[in-house]
């Protein structure tokens, strides 16, 4: 008998695979393509405590194996988040990973307060790595000593177990990651994009009116790998992998650098069944393998 | 219901320079869809990740045929046109809201349309049972003209004056005083500015259908958005998704 | 009249082409295909002051739209460089930018001084950037202070221009620039490629032998256009950039965004003549832009 | 003089499971080619840049044609064998050192091969001018051996003992006590150890044809070195590039 199972910080997962914050909306789209019951979480699009405009179209752009995003945390705020989009999930049989962002440390601290309260949530995801909003996000996440204190203030009002998801726009992944641990994180998830340019040279300007972007999709999967595998080595709390996940083999070279579940994100849009075949394509693994148990693949090439 | 399924090209045919129209097999896809949405197509190159989205051009419900008519405008474009009877293409849909259908046999619709929005509007002109003046414009070589012949009265503009009025679809209305009850156009945003424009003058409907960068293409992602008058109810923001909320939008509910 | 010439910190090109270091060996290769009197530039393989064995095989891995390498700066050691490589390029009517390399401030410096006795040496590219080897390259490469160093310490002995090629693996591209520049460089270079791991998982090991490559390619080029980007504006010596560019348009996206020159680097794998390719494209661009001056495209998109 | 150019396929076809024959239609390359070099495929799929080597398997330098025959082993070598006669695919050549094949009349070589190690003997044995015993390894289905008929003696051994002798080339040798005065071979690399072993014991030459990931092909990026015994005499380290110094060596030159 296969088992998918996982324990992340104490929560069960039915299975390791998970959909990335920002791609998946809050699973009501993506609901024609993929049974939600057959995921080991949801995880949301951030949220902060009030509504966000979010930067200006063009917000995407192509490219190659990969895309640029600078939707700039665009969302409805924490009162429409619980009210219409926690009561759907709340419906499915997965895990609720609720993705939140903030401007200032008050203001993640108040949305935190707010989702801790409620009983659909399982686990909070912490975006401090957003490169496409100025005060909100990164600037939180590329000195150690700024994710510590964030983790800690979190940690401190947060009933909920803690993710803390990591930029891998850092000289020294291993150092962040050692940060939000020690600030309290009960995981850590990375990576989140990659900033990055596309200039249109016909038309001589920016392909995205923000400027900067974040890369995402296979592209970046190499870089995505080599920072799970160092956070994994450096830190003891579980590591949620993610970065260019397309199938179950990507998956897998997350898994087995030390991921202990991992996040489909921009192969959703390229495939929307993707995170479900995934989920498959893992169990046909370890039964090839002969493997019982998806954690003793964790960390198992070191 | 929206589907995901690798659709069989029928057939594919070069209608003008870099003018592609193509026939497929999208079974169940076909037997949803109406006027003014849209499917997206992937490329078989896994280097390109995003959809291509493409109006449907004529919906056989009965049949589940879709066709498109599409301008090779980058790499993935340039790879559908090089698809044959007998290939496969991977497509999405149907997505989007499409046109509203429900004019009076009494109104008069102008169908207004420039260059590659010609053509979404000969699906609608198939569908919408009102009078209709079709009003099309075109760079130059003009398309679609036969497939339009008795849907209504038509009308061409052309840029460089080689066939039709000399301008755009705004000369043309304005050369022979054409007016309506209600408008539904697609074209680009110059076009469509001009459109609401006259549409807030003559205090009339205008339905314009928007393009903007996708990503998932059916609501999740908001990378396609389009800036609108009010807060949107879904967003509770002042931003619209093109790809689920769109691409047809009422003129005044957008900002163009 | 097409212009395409450039002047790079008082040296003249011809054009703003060049190759990268590490792909194009000395140009004996890559001459049965490309013309290297057609190029602004070559700019050779790392060479340091004494030979290197570099790492175990294998050391390439491909990744989607890009490839990880781990050649560990293999070389043959400054004196057959001098001997063999150098009078090969003096035959031909093009710039010699020589990349230098070293384990220790004393290596570089020691190869900085033969190399700046040599007439067919036009200018030194300073690898400190190196993600494949321990003690060489990265180490000084990613910490401004250190770059600082290095590149004052070298630019006291050095009779030649010298050009610092940076790291992307950074937090803040524009901080090691402008430590660059404080300590004398006379342009800079990037990106250099940025640290990556592929995980074999049918075999479960790492598909390199030495478990992280540096990752170039197509996958890379919106990190290093916005690098390029951000490294213009921070800085005033003139900026080469590379990464990903496989054709005249992608390297008008880093002339457009701030780059005075352009290197090919990874595309040469893909298709030998890309070089020459580049120089034709640019060109083409300008007649159908009706632009005279290649230089009036550096930085034209704000 | 190597080229690179976009070959024509002239024909495909599976000669066993997964194993494919090509022949493809490329001019200059196959007019210089020797027996043990290669050519580098490209994909068409821009996310797969590298390219993939494949051993010359026949020759025909006055037809300018080439063929290869390869084993699906992933994505690039799965494209390449759905190309059809018509189609093209991007190669450059010839690559590699090639096998020394001055060969006396007098003279027995044993030309060894395991697996996709077969095809490139072919073009070998067509070449060499001399007494040639054939030992060929497979896992259990046989190809090429037709192709072999009238070239030398032959001695086959499958892996699942459905065909010849039970088990690899080595206990082929062994159970036939076959002896000869020079051993050209190319397989993987544990039966290239044991032929390298074999000729050391026998105080005779061994020609061992090896692989490594590669990415220029022609001996600029150093990306696919093997272990020199000695110090090279291009890189003055123990280091040699299988691609340009090889594919073939002295086994006593290289660390298998
Ligand atoms: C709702 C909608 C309906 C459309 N209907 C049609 C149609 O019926 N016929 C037609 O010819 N074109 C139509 N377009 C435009 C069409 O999507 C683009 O021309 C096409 O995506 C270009 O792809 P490419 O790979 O050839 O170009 P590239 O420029 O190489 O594409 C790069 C990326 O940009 C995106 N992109 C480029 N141009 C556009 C655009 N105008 N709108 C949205 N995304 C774009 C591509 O999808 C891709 O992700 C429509 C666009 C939208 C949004
Ligand atoms: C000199 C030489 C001659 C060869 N001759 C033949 C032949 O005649 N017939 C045959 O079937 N195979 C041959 N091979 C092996 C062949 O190159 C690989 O099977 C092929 O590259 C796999 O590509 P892929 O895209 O299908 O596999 P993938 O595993 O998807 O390839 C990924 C990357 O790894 C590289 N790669 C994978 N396996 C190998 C390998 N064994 N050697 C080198 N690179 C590899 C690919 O080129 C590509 O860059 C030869 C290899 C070398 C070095
Ligand atoms: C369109 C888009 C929106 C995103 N929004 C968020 C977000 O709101 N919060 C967050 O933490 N990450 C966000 N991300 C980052 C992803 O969750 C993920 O970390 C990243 O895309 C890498 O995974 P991938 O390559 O599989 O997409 C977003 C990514 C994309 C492409
Ligand atoms: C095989 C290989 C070897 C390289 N060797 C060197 C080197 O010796 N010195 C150096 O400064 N950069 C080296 N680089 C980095 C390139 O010069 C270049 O900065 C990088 O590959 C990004 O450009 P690209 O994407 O066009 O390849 C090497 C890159 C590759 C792929
Ligand atoms: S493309 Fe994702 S919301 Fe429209
Ligand atoms: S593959 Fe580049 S040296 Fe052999």
């Amino acid at each position: 008998m296969i088992d998918l199972g996982i324990d992340l910080c104490g929560v069960k997962l039915k299975n390791p695979v998970m959909v990335c914050s920002g791609t998946f909306g809050s699973g009501a789209e993506y609901s024609e393509f993929v049974d939600l019951n057959r995921l080991g979480a949801v995880v949301t699009k951030g949220v902060a405590v009030t509504p966000w405009t979010g930067n200006p179209a063009p917000r995407i752009a192509e490219t190659p194996s990969g895309m640029l995003n600078a939707i700039g945390l665009q969302n409805p705020g924490i009162d429409v988040f619980e009210e219409r989009d926690l009561p759907y999930l709340a419906q499915f049989d997965t895990r609720v990973i609720v993705n939140v962002c903030g401007h200032s440390e008050e203001e993640y601290i108040a949305c935190v307060k707010r989702l801790s309260e409620n009983d659909t949530v399982d686990m909070l995801e912490i975006n401090i790595s957003c490169p496409n909003v100025r005060e909100g996000g990164i600037a939180f996440g590329t000195d150690p000593k700024a994710v510590f204190a964030i983790t800690n203030a979190i940690k401190k009002v947060s009933a909920k177990p803690v993710i803390m998801k990591l930029s891998p726009n850092v000289t020294d992944i291993a150092e962040i990651a050692r940060a939000a641990e020690a600030g309290g994180a009960d995981a850590i998830s990375l990576i989140n994009t990659i900033t990055g340019m596309k200039i249109d040279v016909e038309r001589q300007c920016f392909a995205l009116a923000n400027r900067t972007g974040g890369l995402s999709g296979p592209a970046i999967r190499p870089v995505a790998v080599r920072m799970v595998y160092q956070a994994a080595h450096a830190v003891s709390v579980p590591v949620i992998g993610m970065g260019g996940i397309t199938c179950a083999s990507d998956a897998l070279e997350f898994i087995l650098a030390g991921a202990s579940a991992v996040s489909i994100g921009t192969a959703n849009f390229h495939n929307p069944c993707t995170a479900a075949e995934v989920v498959d394509g893992i169990a046909d693994y370890m039964e090839r393998h002969h493997t019982d148990h998806v954690q003793s693949l964790v960390g198992a090439v070191k | 219901m929206k589907r995901y399924v690798n659709a069989g090209v029928i057939s594919q045919e070069e209608i003008a320079q870099n003018i592609f129209s193509m026939w497929l097999d999208a079974g169940q896809i076909a037997a949803g869809a109406v006027p003014g949405q849209f499917i997206s197509l992937y490329s078989a190159d896994a280097s390109r990740l995003l959809p291509r989205p493409i109006s449907l051009c004529e919906i056989d419900r009965e049949g589940g045929r879709l066709r498109i008519v599409y301008r090779i405008a980058g790499a993935g474009t340039r790879e559908f046109s090089q698809l044959r009877a007998g290939d496969a293409v991977r497509i999405l849909g149907p997505l989007g809201n499409g046109y509203p259908l429900e004019e009076k046999d009494s109104r008069h619709a102008l169908l207004i349309a420039g260059g590659i929005g010609v053509p979404p509007m000969l699906a609608l002109a198939k569908t919408l049972q009102c009078r209709k003046t079709i009003i099309l414009g075109y760079r130059s070589e003009r398309f679609l003209l036969q497939d339009f012949q008795g849907l209504g009265e038509i009308v061409t503009a052309t840029e460089d004056g080689s066939a039709g009025v000399k301008g755009n679809v705004m000369d043309a209305i304005a050369a022979a005083h054409i007016t309506g009850d209600v408008i539904y156009s697609c074209g680009p945003k110059p076009m469509l500015r001009a459109v609401k424009d006259l549409a807030m003058e003559q205090h009339i409907t205008a339905w314009v259908s928007l393009e903007e960068r996708m990503a998932c293409g059916i609501g999740a992602c908001l990378g396609c958005v389009c800036e609108s008058t009010d807060v949107d109810a879904h967003s509770h923001v002042h931003n619209k998704r093109v790809c689920k909320d769109g691409p047809v939008f009422d003129a005044r509910e957008v900002v163009l």
